[in-house]
């Protein structure tokens, strides 16, 4: 018998996966528009394809969260309460501790985390803010070319928001990648917390969350026991 | 700009919708181009010919494949044009040819009137009429008018003439035509008979 | 081999006849409005007063009071793309449907990359590119390459004895009647500019002090591939005196390289964090209620 | 003209007025530019400030309607600086022949010698020379008129030569010279400022700098077109420009010439045609009751004693053996009885509207021709047309006459007018010669078919006088032998070709029962015939078309020469289409030459007496050379005779020919904003049709602007193709009035407003331009506002329309020409 704690809810992980599917379809597209030697390769209609879904995804990326977000305002609110709350002296010395840790997980040991660490605090938040840049300045890009004129000051702007988001996409996008699909050895097994069933083990969960773990075992609801 | 948030989603919607329409109704166009499209002028005939605005004679030459003119524009061998044709010159393949405003399709000028007309007495629209008939009728009125009219002499004169029937033209036509012209109508008799030499 | 190659416009022999202007539309099938009047009225010899989507080219006129005795300067101008050394345009392209030709250095046209991002209008110094809505292309002077790689070959197949290459110049350039266009090679055109605007400028009867030669030596020496000559000072041809493409389109320039070089990077790191997590082990930890 | 385009590039002064040369002909620039790119000086003399004066060195404006009192004044510069270039003027001109001694002018009555009265015309007898002897023609071999004793010619008895007394000395006061020195000695500078309103400096600049041309070596050309000669003495104005170029000695000269840029593309090959009341193919009269009853008349009152016209027979003869072919003999005078014979009524353009409206003209044939739109008065000829039974027109588009009777001011169910459109071929869609301005006839290949059901206008006309013919062949009708017996043969495999008829225009030698492939073609109108062996349909195109071994392609012919080779390096091209007469260049260019036949510039070496020979880069428009029937060629050394069309063959500085005026002299516009300030006379004593109750004249105390009308590149005339190419649309969409600042701050116009402009005889509303480029002149010391409009639009096309501005022209005119009134007239504006 194993115990595992539900991190995730379905919604959440339905919400994450499409849109995190959506933003690599739309960094590949992109790459096609923002790389110029690419779309060489592609016979046009191809590119032209490429185009059209880099639109559509786009919607994808918007309109997903968005809606997930409206029907489950709490989830919202609980998640940005997260993402906000105080640092405390654990976080400090996790933060310090960051990148050694990298460089040596055997050796070097965190200290104990909230529901969110505070690595995530800091880069899953940036992800979140490049995630809204990219999409509102590729909104203005979308209209600008199509139905009004914003001037060409202001095209320049998203132009540079949408590229900007991009490089921050690109960075933490990869290392979130790295983490979250548990390429790096002390991440094993994280892949299953949204791309599985939502749920972490006992062990993994204190590793990972310490503070939260233990409430969350001693709270109960949320725990479930799995036959090995 | 201002936009509500209504607004706002909406323009988003119109915005994707219309774009993804134009990408999908000129997607055929652009498949059709895929690549290098082909160069404008590849297995065409060329004609020369001459301008017919002012009476420089400007050469043109005029590019035509299957049948269909492909491009018309200064002939730059031409000593007095050297290849140069004013907005009027540059524009003379549409007197034939035009260009539709969204599909960019070449297309025959819908100015032009192609079939023969007539328009009875009274009324206010064209009937189409097809060339016999037109020709019948109009030599009919011809040979009735002049019969009607024929002044055979004037003064102990042989004048041979009608008064009743005018041409005027010769100014637009080449010579072989106005000869053609000159000849049948002052046969006929008419004496009225000018050209856009003095209006 | 490659020349420098340009369109080369005199504005003091340009009689304003729009023949560019039409040929432009011809020979590259440009439609215009079709309705009945359905062109906008401009209450001036210009007609379209701007590009448009469907409009690459067209003659600028512009009426100025003069110290001259009849009191009035009538000037001609070009509008249309200036060909940059150094594009603003096709340096923010993102699909390579704007790029610089390599032989001639006139900046090329190719329609079917073209995705409708209008990136170019923006970074455009002179407000040249037009989006065609239609097409969701955009818009904008070709220089003709089509003709200029083709024309030469273009056979003349018939019995009227036609004995010179005609197509392989721009077609704006093959129709002016005073032949205030010409097209060669870039050097030549700069030459041939500065020998016109000392003649201008030494005329014995009715001199044009003003006389200048434009695009040779913009953006700081790069240049364009289209060279005037303007017999008037140059803001009367509704041209910039000094134009600058915008800094953001440099930023946006910086924006590939940085962005990959954070990415390497980002690659790079995690890579080493891989190769020091090699082998790692970890005991399963179980959390004891009682203990806290 | 007498140069061509190319010839331009060869002028040291080119003097444009009465053209805006750029904008209307544009290819002219190209060859103005090359010109002044080697430092010659254009100058521009124009109402408007136009896109012509924009290019120019110099301009000067003008009060429309004036020109004869600015050439007039020039003409007095000239005499009075001493700039006229002497030499020319003697040997060339009749400067030194008496002219009749009751010659006279009457500044008070504004009117010559010869006025009479009763019949509101001219007896010209006073205008012409002293007679120092009579000479008779000479019939004998080598004589001139030898050709008349030949079997099959026509009787008639040549000529005599009436040889006018000369005073070399020019001491005389009635010597040509002094007769204009005195008659425009009252055309001073400050005359002529205030008559036409520009300032006496940029005047005098300019007739400084023209009149620099006076110099043997140097050359000017003037470029003029509609707006010297649509006026009521349009005729008058053309006839100043040729003194003062025969004053400085700049004709038949490369660079200078008095130049006619023409505003049709074949209005030159029409004019060759005799598309005219009064022509004859070749520049020939067409048979009057009056001075040509029959066949003898006609030659005898068209042959000249002297000159290259002692050949006119030859030439006419030539012309019925072709119209007639195997029906014309000597016998039935070549047929010259069924032709119609011109009465006293005259029916030329603007008279044929009068002769609608009374009813004696029933029928109406348009071949590519809008008078519903171009005519003057265009509302009186829309009334006209309507009591037409029947009109044709044949055109590409629906032009406003095909479709007058849906005018505006129209009722379609009161006209019972049949009226038939027949759908023409386009240019590329036929084949055919053309002539330039410049006289080059040009071919035009057929590139394709014409669209739908559209035909060429040669195969239109040959279907309907198929079908005419045929009617007559089966119900007979009066004098109907007069078109059965015409020869209409130019029909290849059963299709009427062009190329026959080019061959019958070239001419050939004639032989009963020959076809088109074996009639022998002719090099030159040299070997026409007055006896019937001949067969010409225009003799001055003679050789265009003359390559026998190649008959059927044009371009084995001289008409479809593309040689770019020009040996002289003066633009000649001479193997580059074909300039009638003989693929002539430059018309009289013996005056090229000193009197021993030097160039007055080597450098416009065109042709050179070397003391035995003449070397030539043009074809010689003189007599230089006689060969013998051995082929021993005899050459004739330089003499004075550069005008062998003239039967005195020099030039005339007073001249009988016209019916208005021996030498030009200024009369008021119809309707003026001003007095006759030379003469005491307001209009042209000549004046045609002022009297029709539908012209309507207008004062000036009611419409007070001076009004010309003129064109725009983008447009031309009455704009039914321009307005049929959305390209040209969009590049001009709407019709405008041009005014001053100072006139539309007087009536409270703004750029673009829309505004009324009418007289009594229309009311259009169009788009004011408000500009700079025109200002308000000083004439006879008051303000006068001029104002400018185009006339491209009406009401058919499917693109853009709008009023139609000749309904506000006067249907007024020359007296030679029947010219309207275009370019001057009175309307008032206020805005709408």
């Amino acid at each position: 018998m194993t115990r595992y704690i539900k991190r995730h809810s379905l919604q959440a992980r339905i919400t994450h996966d499409v849109t995190i599917i959506a933003c690599i379809l739309l960094a590949i597209s992109g790459l096609f528009v923002f790389i110029t030697p690419l779309n060489n390769l592609l016979p046009s209609q191809v590119t032209f394809g490429i185009r059209m879904a880099h639109r559509v995804l786009g919607v994808v990326f918007i309109v997903v969260p968005l809606v997930s977000a409206l029907l489950a305002p709490k989830g919202v609110k609980h998640m940005f309460s997260n993402y906000l709350a105080k640092w405390d002296k654990d976080d400090v010395t996790f933060m310090k501790r960051f990148l050694p840790y990298m460089l040596g997980p055997k050796r070097v040991h965190m200290p104990d985390q909230h529901e969110v660490k505070s690595g995530q605090r800091l880069a899953d938040g940036l992800l979140l803010v490049a995630g809204a840049t990219i999409a509102i300045s590729g909104v203005f890009l979308l209209l600008g070319t199509t139905v009004v004129s914003f001037g060409a000051g202001l095209m320049l702007v998203m132009h540079l928001l949408h590229d900007l988001a991009f490089l921050m996409l690109a960075v933490f996008g990869l290392a979130h990648i790295f983490l979250g699909s548990g390429i790096f050895q002390p991440y094993r097994r994280m892949r299953r917390v949204m791309f599985g069933n939502g749920l972490i083990s006992e062990s993994d969960a204190l590793y990972h969350w310490g503070h939260w773990a233990r409430e969350e075992l001693e709270k109960g609801d949320k725990v479930v026991e799995i036959k090995d | 700009m201002e936009l509500s948030r209504r607004g706002f989603l909406q323009a988003t919607g119109l915005a994707l919708g219309t774009s993804l329409a134009y990408e999908l109704s000129t997607q055929s166009q652009a498949f059709a181009l895929e690549g290098d499209a082909p160069f404008k002028l590849v297995n065409t005939e060329e004609y020369t010919n001459i301008c017919c605005y002012c009476s420089g004679g400007c050469g043109s030459i005029c590019s035509v494949r299957d049948g269909e003119l492909v491009n018309l524009e200064g002939d730059a061998d031409h000593p007095i044009n050297r290849g140069g044709l004013c907005s009027k010159g540059a524009t003379m393949s549409q007197l034939r040819n035009i260009v539709t405003e969204d599909t960019r399709e070449i297309v025959y000028n819908p100015n032009r009137m192609t079939k023969p007309m007539v328009r009875r007495p009274g009324t206010s629209q064209w009937e189409e009429i097809s060339w016999d008939d037109a020709l019948f009728e109009i030599a009919r009125h011809v040979k009735d008018t002049r019969d009607a009219n024929f002044i055979a002499e004037e003064n102990g004169v042989t004048v041979n003439r009608t008064e009743a029937i005018a041409s005027l033209g010769g100014s637009q036509q080449n010579n072989e035509e106005d000869y053609l012209i000159l000849k049948s109508m002052r046969s006929l008799g008419v004496i009225a008979l000018d050209n856009q030499a003095r209006v | 081999m490659s020349t420098e190659m340009a369109i080369y416009f005199d504005s003091s022999a340009c009689t304003a006849c729009k023949g560019c202007q039409c040929a432009c539309k011809c020979w590259n099938s440009l439609p215009s409005p079709l309705g009945l009047n359905a062109n906008e009225f401009t209450h001036s010899y210009q007609s379209p007063m701007d590009l448009n989507g469907n409009t690459r080219l067209i003659m600028r006129f512009e009426e100025n009071e003069s110290p001259k005795k009849w009191g009035v300067e009538w000037s001609f101008g070009r509008r249309s793309c200036m060909h940059c050394s150094n594009p603003g345009c096709a340096s923010v392209c993102p699909s390579g449907a704007l790029s610089v030709d390599e032989a001639t250095g006139f900046v090329r046209v190719e329609e079917d990359k073209c995705i409708g991002c209008r990136y170019c209008e923006t970074a455009c110094p002179f407000d040249v590119p037009r989006y065609y809505g239609p097409d969701s292309k955009v818009n904008k002077c070709t220089a003709c390459l089509d003709r200029q790689e083709n024309g030469r070959a273009a056979q003349i197949n018939n019995g009227t004895g036609v004995t010179q290459t005609q197509f392989n110049v721009p077609a704006c350039v093959h129709t002016c009647p005073p032949g205030a266009l010409d097209f060669g090679p870039r050097d030549e055109m700069i030459a041939k500019a500065y020998e016109r605007v000392e003649f201008l400028k030494n005329r014995e009867i009715d001199p044009s002090p003003h006389a200048s030669v434009y695009g040779d030596k913009l953006f700081d020496g790069a240049g364009t591939h289209v060279i005037m000559v303007l017999k008037y000072p140059v803001e009367t041809y509704g041209l910039p005196v000094d134009p600058k493409v915008s800094p953001m389109v440099d930023l946006l320039g910086w924006m590939k390289p940085l962005t990959g070089l954070a990415a390497a990077a980002t690659v790079a790191g995690l890579g080493l964090s891989f190769l020091t997590g090699i082998g790692y082990k970890r005991d399963t930890l179980h959390y004891d209620e009682k203990k806290h | 003209m007498t140069g061509h385009w190319n010839d331009f590039k060869n002028a040291d002064v080119l003097l444009t007025c009465g053209s805006n040369n750029v904008e209307n002909h544009p290819e002219s620039a190209r060859w103005v530019r090359a010109a002044c790119d080697k430092g010659a000086i254009s100058i521009v003399v124009d109402p408007r400030y136009t896109r012509s004066a924009a290019v120019a060195d110099v301009y000067c404006p003008i009060r429309p309607g004036t020109d004869i009192t600015f050439w007039g004044g020039l003409i007095n510069y000239i005499i009075q600086n001493d700039k006229w270039q002497k030499e020319y003027v003697l040997t060339y001109t009749n400067a030194s022949y008496l002219v009749h001694e009751d010659y006279s002018f009457d500044v008070e009555t504004g009117l010559f010698s010869g006025w009479d009265e009763s019949k509101q015309k001219y007896v010209t007898t006073s205008w012409g020379y002293q007679e120092e002897e009579s000479v008779a023609p000479n019939t004998g071999t080598g004589g001139a008129f030898a050709y008349v004793l030949k079997p099959g010619t026509p009787e008639f008895t040549p000529p005599h030569k009436e040889v006018p007394r000369k005073d070399m000395t020019l001491t005389d006061p009635n010597c040509s010279f002094n007769i204009l020195k005195e008659h425009y000695s009252r055309y001073d500078i400050e005359t002529v400022t205030k008559v036409c309103g520009m300032d006496a400096e940029t005047l005098e600049q300019v007739y400084s700098l023209y009149a620099s041309t006076g110099a043997p070596e140097k050359v000017g050309a003037i470029l003029y077109a509609l707006g010297q000669t649509q006026h009521h003495y349009g005729s008058q104005n053309t006839r100043a420009m040729c003194l003062v170029q025969l004053l400085l000695g700049n004709i038949g000269v490369p660079g200078g010439s008095v130049n006619a840029l023409r505003g049709e593309p074949n209005v030159q090959g029409a004019t060759d045609m005799a598309m005219l009341v009064y022509d004859f193919p070749g520049y020939m009269k067409w048979p009057t009751v009056a001075s040509h009853p029959t066949l003898r008349a006609w030659l005898e009152h068209e042959t000249y004693a002297d000159g290259y016209y002692t050949n006119k027979p030859k030439f006419f003869i030539s012309a019925l053996k072709e119209w007639y072919g195997e029906h014309a003999t000597v016998d039935n005078d070549y047929g010259y009885d069924w032709l119609p014979k011109i009465g006293s009524t005259d029916f030329t353009t603007m008279s044929t509207f009068e002769q609608m409206d009374a009813g004696v003209i029933k029928g109406y044939f348009c071949w590519g021709m809008n008078p519903a739109n171009s005519t003057a008065n265009t509302k009186f000829a829309r009334q006209a047309l309507s009591k037409l039974e029947w009109l044709v027109a044949v055109d590409w588009v629906e032009t406003e006459t095909a479709c007058f009777w849906r005018a505006p001011d129209l009722d379609p169910a009161e006209i019972q007018t049949e009226c038939y459109y027949l759908p023409a071929a386009l240019i590329y869609e036929k084949m055919g010669s053309i002539s330039n301005s410049g006289r080059w006839i040009q071919w035009r290949y057929k590139a394709l078919d014409p669209v739908d059901e559209a035909k060429p206008d040669y195969e239109i006309c040959d279907l309907l006088w198929s079908e005419i013919t045929r009617l007559y062949r089966e119900e007979g009708g009066p004098c109907a032998e007069a078109i059965l017996n015409v020869k209409w043969d130019y029909h290849r495999d059963g299709k009427i070709d062009p190329r026959a008829v080019s061959m019958a225009l070239n001419g050939y030698k004639w032989k009963d029962g020959a076809d088109w492939d074996s009639r022998e073609l002719l090099s030159t109108f040299g070997d026409l015939g007055a006896d019937g062996s001949t067969a010409c349909a225009l003799w001055i195109y003679s050789g265009f078309w003359a390559n026998n071994d190649d008959r059927w392609e044009a371009a084995s012919q001289k008409v479809g020469g593309r040689a770019l080779e020009d040996p002289s390096g003066l633009g000649l091209y001479p193997g580059w289409a074909y300039a009638w007469p003989l693929n002539r260049r430059i018309l009289y260019n013996r005056a090229s030459a000193d009197a021993e036949g030097k160039p007055w510039n080597p450098e416009r070496n065109v042709v050179e007496w070397t003391g035995s020979e003449w070397v030539t880069n043009d074809v010689p428009d003189f007599g230089f050379k006689t060969t013998a029937a051995d082929g021993t060629v005899t050459w004739t050394p330089p003499n004075n005779k550069a005008f062998m069309m003239l039967w005195e063959q020099n030039a005339r500085l007073v001249s009988y020919s016209l019916k208005d005026a021996p030498l030009p002299e200024h009369y008021e516009p119809f309707e003026s904003p001003a007095d006759n300030a030379l003469n005491k006379r307001q209009n042209s004593p000549m004046i045609q049709f002022a009297d029709h109750p539908s012209v309507k004249r207008g004062d000036r105390s009611e419409y007070p602007i001076a009004v010309t009308t003129y064109s725009v590149v983008e447009m031309w005339q009455t704009g039914s193709q321009t307005r049929g190419c959305p390209a040209l649309v969009e590049a001009r969409p709407e019709q405008f009035i041009e005014m001053s600042v100072e006139l539309a701050e007087e009536k409270g116009i703004q750029n673009g407003d829309t505004v009324r402009v009418w007289n009594n005889r229309g009311d259009v509303k169009l788009s004011a331009f408000v500009t700079r480029r025109i200002k308000p002149l000083m004439v006879n010391g008051e303000l006068c506002h001029v104002v400018g409009m185009i006339h491209h639009w009406g009401w058919a096309g499917m693109y853009s329309t709008a009023d139609t501005v000749n309904d506000l022209a006067p249907n007024v005119g020359d007296p030679n020409s029947y010219i309207p009134e275009f370019k001057a007239f009175l309307v008032n504006v206020e805005k709408a």
